[in-house]
């Protein structure tokens, strides 16, 4: 293990931040294997997916899209957590952001790399998956730009690439500190990605202008990323998908369960790493707050979506209206409807029970209902098409559900060790605020 | 060279012995060698032929192209190629088909190329219904048969289609020769001698009972009539009315459905008969068939102002019988009737008490009367297939398949007095013998004089002077033109009653399956039903009301059980079901038909009559496994859930 | 691309002929290489059936009528399934052919889930067919891999059959010399194929008639498969 | 994709069997006696596909002729054992191509056959010259003015 030298690390919270990173408990160790043999297993799944056809999933006509969408749905909306939410946050010059950033940034970029993987997943021949993006060949043949599938494309590449340099920016400083006061491959590795960072005056300056444009440009992208996934629906003539609040509804449904998954992360490491001292109840109040908010919006938007096409009655969507409200998915969207209003309007919303754990579990309530919310907006729609001699019920088979399970975990699994490499809590971030409080006091 | 090329010359080189571990069967190079005089890759060749799946007898055209499959010859396993019949088409110049096709004549070179044909003479090794057999020679099979026949001419039953043709003809003089009895059927096809109807031309039609649109005579003849009927003629619209037990494919083409009880159909035409004479119909007729008086006078009615009645029954002697009172024969639009026949065809008959069985390719008595051969001695099959007669069977000597056969067919529903005809024009797949053939080696070896009938031969009278057999065929059949018989008029009509039991089971033919000699093709199976759009199964059909009282819903399983049998079967709730009539289509319920068709579902013939229906109990069974494949569960326009 | 040529194929079904017999699905089944079902793959909706015959029972006993009407790909000139497709697998050809490209297809299933008539299907497994069962395969056709999207291609090997035909000859197609396998079987004659660019065809004039309607016209597809309601 | 990998270890390996083939048939020698492609390849200027010649074909010539070569010998020894050459094919497409390549119109618009199978009027043994694939189709419909609708030929 890479040592310290004793004396450099006078500050005591340094000491608290980069002990995850030098000590490795026997508890992490049985996590992460236990996180590796689902994954592990979800790769199996994939594996004979690809070897026997995609056939092995449930997927039938007319349901050709299922869980395998919902999922790259639900994760490109859990990427909002972080870069938005940071980005907005950073951009506000909102304090109280400073030891949330960075655990919200990777969240972000992982949960990017875990969602783009599903339109990969879902393809009849995903080894063909490159004839989706833009290379020339001498058959002049090009991909579609007309489809939306070709925007999803180019806009998560754009928003992946982003928001890693989004993340990589403010781990510079830390890094190079890192880089100081380790040895070994460790030392190699911080040094290399610390770019030769000094800690000049010059290059705080530059810093802080990058990540102020990046900010900006992250937040347009990620508004426009969530907006082109629901336009792959909206763009269709599919009863109750042909929708004109889709992009905002995707948006703001994507918000949502991107702080849920913060408020969780963070959660579980303020309780892990024992960091109360920096993720405080200030922060989970605030982020609660945020949180409740977007459950509001979230409701105006369902109770917009589904009025209008009540009140319509318009026969092909009300045979997928009243699939989901009082038909066979009754049960599914009821549920959703607790998990993503009921919990969190009672929770957050009374003062008194707002509390680090209430926030929890409503935000895990959230997760549960947005991913249900996405289930229920793709699975009616196709089961329910416009000729209904057409129509045709859907369950998955273990394939898809191993490799649903198996995204969840390899999440943590990135996570945890991105923690193990790197601070989880921006640190220099938090040295300027401590310095900027005491100098006011 | 690229990786397909090298693909090929890797498989051809190896045999295919490292090639097929990287998945690339479907890239591997067949024999290049194709014999120029044999067949010219991607070229089409077209030859007649004679569709054999239902006893209408079309006349069809088929495609002949190359193909490849894998041939085993001296233990060594190698790609060939060769011609094979690609797809059947009907021959325009068949008076019957007159160039289209039904679905089950789609089908049938799917019987061609099965994989699972008998392919050589089989002897039966382990005990009877255990369907355990070994392939022996033809001289050992032929040989057996002898043995079995010899001195029991008179216990002999000759098992074979109820139609006037080469085959029925040889099978005919085969039984004198040997001394046996005449044969007999036991399928459930219309028999030959059906009056003709000018569907086409008549203005207002009265349908009772019979499915001509589906199964009953020939549909693609009647079909082909429709169309005409209804948007054939400029500004004439034919209009339909169906009176049928159930809402059949025919039915349901209907402008008007006339719901009658099953068995009554001879008492409706009775009531109609009546009113068409200007007397009151019997109450008891309309008690029977369940149709109040007044909508009786007003279709009586219509048919009487109409310029072109036409009544169309199952029935054939109530047809003519109103048919007669409308003075509707041989005229435009009315009935004509039969032509003179060039046999006789073999009429139904018992197997229970038969010794010595002998049963032709596509007669079934192990499936179309379950437990029939319980009693009997010995089973000699010819069936290119193993189904629950010949896996019952001590020989099966498989004939060929009707596409690989010389064969002559006189069609029973034809405008002129014609005659199919067939020739081999793709070398047998198998070891197979056509059943005459197997015959004369069989009267041969009991030096018995006999000779088969051919195709010629029986066709013969039918020429015309200077027309050649060559010419006949070429175009796969002969027409005359020939004056048709009398009609046998009846004077009135001996109506008898009609049972009536709360919940009575009707069977009916199935539009994919017929009498179930199509369940063995795969394309069949998995035709939807035309009313439950069931597919690989066949469900009983509930009215909502009986089965809401049942507590039964659609994909349920429920037990069928009569005093006869039991079954357990999927319920299809049919929308236009008559309450209290139940109904299931026979196909499904094959103990032995090949891959596609053994074992699945249930055969309803074990719990009813084909002829009569019977009164049956029903009960949901809870907890039952098993799915009711549907290719469209829903079969309303609306969701029960759609709309405020 | 867009520009058209001479020929627009088109078809009109007469729902007035139409038994629903369907004659014209197994006819389809051999002419096309479909692949085979199975009851496991049936019942999960699998089965691909370029032409069905759909049903539906309106009113309640005794007052119950039930309708037929046989679906196939609409060849859509304003069709959904082409601008969503990401890789042009499936597109508008001059001819208003809705073609689909089969080695093109990445399987993303798009189109069918765009495709307001559910005609589309997916090759979910490799296709296999017992021996000898693939010496009725149709050589004009393709044998579709698993992965990719079919669906009823008007029968364009019969298509490009004539026309070659046509050209080697120096003629035009003739009216009704082109039938696709669903047509050539109809007993009741419901379906007739041919060019809309003729006016003369028997489909155009089918197409002009009073009973004539489009299945969906409402969605602004504008198929070329024409309905003739069933009436006088 | 397991085809892809497979397809690619195994060209690299395999690069000299490509002309293995049974009997060394010298294209050169035949045509300069006379004969022309389809005499024997008969069918691509009528048809959808060219054809490979029967045994018997051979044997209509070297059933006299140089019946003591070594080559015609192994030629002489199929025919007598009445079993095909089992020729090793040069051209042709892979399955997943879904390429419905027609021969007659291609003679119609007079390409040559050396266009696509380059000249084997000199070459003794036959090689895979010209690349078949899907750039070297496309290359030649633009330059002739060919179809390029994808339906021209994949169907």
């Amino acid at each position: 293990m890479a040592a310290i030298s004793e004396p450099v690390v006078a500050n005591a919270a340094r000491a608290q931040l980069w002990r995850p990173l030098l000590h490795t408990s026997a508890r992490y160790r049985m996590v992460v294997a236990l996180l590796a043999a689902v994954t592990l297993w979800g790769l199996f799944a994939w594996g004979y997916q690809l070897k026997t056809g995609i056939g092995v999933a449930g997927i039938r006509r007319p349901v050709f899209w299922a869980i395998y969408l919902v999922n790259f749905v639900f994760w490109i909306g859990i990427s909002h957590a972080g870069t938005l939410i940071s980005a907005i946050l950073r951009l506000t010059d909102a304090g109280w952001r400073k030891p949330v950033t960075r655990a919200a940034e990777a969240i972000t970029v992982f949960a990017l790399m875990i969602g783009g993987m599903f339109p990969i997943i879902h393809l009849g021949r995903a080894w063909l998956f490159y004839w989706l993006f833009p290379y020339p060949t001498e058959r002049l043949l090009w991909p579609n730009f007309r489809s939306p599938l070709l925007w999803d494309v180019t806009a998560i590449s754009t928003y992946l690439t982003g928001s890693t340099i989004y993340l990589f920016l403010p781990l510079i400083p830390d890094v190079a500190a890192l880089a100081r006061h380790t040895t070994g491959w460790r030392r190699r590795v911080y040094r290399a990605l610390s770019v030769g960072w000094t800690g000049s005056d010059r290059e705080w300056h530059a810093l802080e202008f990058a990540m102020k444009l990046m900010a900006g440009i992250i937040l347009a992208v990620a508004v426009s990323v969530h907006t082109v996934v629901a336009w792959d629906f909206s763009m269709s003539i599919a009863p109750m998908w042909h929708s004109s609040i889709f992009g905002p509804y995707f948006v703001a449904g994507a918000i949502f369960s991107g702080i849920a998954a913060l408020l969780i992360a963070m959660a579980v490491i303020r309780r892990t790493l024992h960091l109360e001292a920096y993720l405080t109840e200030h922060h989970f109040n605030n982020l609660s707050k945020l949180l409740l908010l977007m459950s509001l919006l979230w409701f105006y938007f369902t109770v917009a979506e589904n009025l209008t096409a009540w009140y319509g009655n318009e026969p092909k969507e009300m045979a997928v209206f009243g699939a989901r409200v009082r038909g066979p998915f009754a049960p599914y969207f009821w549920a959703m409807v607790i998990c993503n209003f009921v919990v969190p309007f009672v929770l957050l919303g009374i003062r008194r029970l707002r509390t680090i754990r209430t926030a929890t579990i409503a935000s895990v309530c959230v997760l549960i209902g947005m991913w249900l919310e996405r289930y229920l907006i793709i699975v009616p729609t196709l089961s329910y098409g416009r000729l209904a001699a057409t129509w045709g019920k859907y369950a998955p088979t273990w394939v898809e559900i191993s490799i649903s399970a198996a995204t969840f975990t390899t999440m943590a699994l990135l996570y945890l060790i991105f923690a193990k490499l790197f601070p989880i809590i921006a640190i220099w971030e938090f040295e300027t605020e401590v310095m900027e409080v005491s100098s006011v006091s | 060279m690229d990786r397909r090329n090298f693909f090929k010359i890797l498989s051809t080189v190896s045999a295919g012995a490292a090639a097929t571990s990287c998945g690339t069967k479907r890239d591997a190079l067949a024999p290049l060698l194709v014999p120029e005089h044999e067949i010219v890759p991607g070229v089409e060749q077209w030859h007649v032929a004679v569709c054999r799946e239902c006893a209408a007898g079309c006349g069809v055209i088929a495609r002949v192209m190359e193909g490849e499959r894998t041939v085993e010859r001296n233990g060594q396993k190698f790609r060939e190629r060769v011609a094979a019949i690609k797809k059947l088409e009907g021959n325009p110049l068949d008076p019957v088909s007159g160039g289209r096709l039904c679905a089950r004549g789609q089908a049938a070179v799917q019987g061609l190329y099965h994989p699972d044909r008998v392919r050589g003479p089989l002897k039966r090794t382990g005990a009877r219904g255990e369907a355990k057999f070994a392939p022996v020679a033809w001289d050992e099979a032929i040989a057996g048969v002898v043995d079995k026949l010899k001195g029991r001419a008179s216990d002999v039953l000759f098992l074979t289609a109820p139609e006037v043709s080469a085959r029925t003809a040889s099978i005919a003089r085969f039984v004198q020769a040997i001394g046996a009895p005449a044969a007999r059927t036991c399928s459930l096809q219309q028999p030959a001698g059906l009056p003709r109807y000018d569907l086409a031309r008549a203005r207002y039609v009265l349908g009772v009972g019979a499915d001509f649109l589906g199964t009953w005579a020939s549909p693609v003849y009647y079909m082909r009539q429709y169309g005409e009927f209804r948007q054939g003629r400029p500004g004439v619209r034919g209009h339909f009315v169906q009176a049928d037990s159930r809402m059949s494919l025919t039915a349901s083409n209907a402008d008007e459905w006339v719901p009658i009880q099953p068995g009554s159909e001879r008492a409706f035409l009775a009531a109609i008969g009546a009113v068409l004479r200007g007397e009151n119909p019997k109450q008891e007729w309309l008690d029977a068939c369940g149709v109040t008086e007044k909508r009786v006078r007003r279709i009586a009615e219509e048919l009487k102002q109409s310029e072109a009645p036409l009544v169309i029954a199952a029935d054939t002697e109530a047809a003519l019988y109103v048919n007669g009172l409308l003075g509707n024969f041989n005229k435009p639009g009315g009935v004509f009737g039969v032509y003179a026949s060039l046999g006789s065809a073999p009429q139904k008959g018992d197997v229970r008490g038969a010794r010595v069985l002998l049963v032709d390719a596509g007669e079934n008595p192990a499936y179309l009367a379950p437990g029939s051969l319980a009693n009997v001695e010995t089973i000699i099959s010819f069936s290119p297939f193993l189904d629950d007669t010949a896996a019952q069977a001590d020989w099966i000597l498989p004939d060929h398949h009707a596409l690989e056969s010389d064969m002559a067919i006189e069609q029973p529903v034809s405008p002129k007095r014609s005659v199919a005809v067939g020739t081999a024009f793709v070398k047998p797949l198998y070891d197979t013998r056509a059943v005459e053939q197997t015959l004369a080696d069989v009267a041969k070896k009991m030096s018995v004089a006999y000779a088969p009938v051919t195709p010629e031969e029986f066709a013969k009278p039918l020429l015309a002077e200077g027309e050649s057999w060559e010419d006949v065929v070429r175009r796969g059949g002969v027409q005359a033109d020939a004056q048709a018989g009398e009609l046998k008029v009846p004077q009135a009509l001996q109506v008898q009653p009609v049972e009536r039991s709360p919940l009575v089971l009707q069977t009916y033919l199935s539009t994919q399956y017929y009498d179930g000699r199509a369940a063995n093709l795969p394309w069949m199976q998995e035709l939807p039903d035309p009313a439950s759009s069931a597919m690989w199964d066949l469900p009983v059909e509930i009215d909502p009301k009986t089965a809401s009282s049942l507590q039964i819903a659609s994909g349920d399983r429920v037990g069928v059980e009569s005093e006869r049998g039991a079954i357990e079967v999927f319920a299809y709730v049919h929308p236009a079901a008559i309450p209290g009539v139940v109904s299931m289509a026979i196909g499904e319920g094959h103990a032995h038909f090949t891959r596609y068709a053994s074992g699945r579902g249930a055969n309803p013939l074990t719990v009813a009559d084909a002829e009569k229906p019977m009164r049956v109990k029903i009960s949901r069974i809870a907890g039952a496994r098993g799915e009711l494949a549907q290719f469209s569960p829903q079969d309303r326009e609306q969701g029960p859930w759609g709309g405020r | 691309m867009s520009e058209r040529t001479k020929h627009r194929w088109a078809m009109a079904i007469d729902l007035d002929r139409c038994t629903g017999c369907q004659a014209c699905v197994a006819a389809c089944h051999a002419e096309n290489n479909l692949p085979l079902s199975d009851p496991e793959s049936a019942a999960k909706g699998r089965a691909v059936h370029w032409i069905r015959v759909d049903r539906y029972y309106e009113g309640e006993f005794p007052e119950v009528k039930v309708k037929h009407m046989p679906v196939l790909c609409q060849q859509c000139d304003e069709a959904p399934c082409e601008p969503v497709c990401p890789v042009y697998a499936t597109y508008q050809n001059a001819e208003g052919l809705n073609v689909q490209v089969y080695n093109r297809c990445v399987g993303t299933r798009y189109c069918g889930n765009n495709c307001p008539y559910s005609v589309r299907f997916f090759n979910w497994f490799d296709p296999v067919w017992p021996e000898p069962l693939q010496l009725q395969h149709n050589p004009d056709v393709s044998i579709r891999m698993g992965g990719v999207m079919e669906k009823c291609t008007f029968c364009i090997q019969r298509i490009k059959r004539a026309e070659n035909d046509a050209k080697d000859e120096k003629r035009d197609v003739a009216d009704g010399e082109i039938q696709p396998a669903c047509a050539q079987s109809c007993p009741a004659e419901a379906m007739v194929f041919g060019d809309l660019n003729d006016p003369e065809s028997k489909v155009s004039r089918m197409a002009g008639s009073g009973r004539s309607t489009r299945l969906l016209e409402e969605l602004g597809t504008k198929p070329k498969v024409f309905y003739l309601q069933r009436g006088a | 994709m397991f085809r892809c990998l497979a397809g690619l270890l195994i060209v690299c390996a395999a690069g000299a069997m490509c002309a293995e083939q049974p009997v060394a048939f010298p294209h050169d020698k035949h045509i300069k006696l006379g004969l022309a492609c389809i005499d024997c390849h008969i069918g691509a200027d009528l048809r959808d596909r060219a054809t490979i010649p029967s045994v018997q074909k051979c044997m209509l010539c070297h059933a006299k002729l140089l019946r003591n070569d070594a080559e015609v010998k192994k030629v002489i020894g199929y025919a007598d054992k009445g079993i095909e050459i089992p020729w090793v094919r040069v051209y042709g497409f892979s399955t997943d191509a879904h390429v419905k390549f027609r021969h007659e119109p291609h003679y119609r618009a007079g390409i040559a056959c050396a266009t696509c199978h380059g000249d084997v009027a000199k070459m003794s043994v036959a090689e895979p010259v010209v690349k078949h694939d899907m750039g070297t189709c496309l290359t030649c419909h633009r330059q002739r003015n060919g179809p390029q609708d994808c339906a021209a030929c994949h169907y």
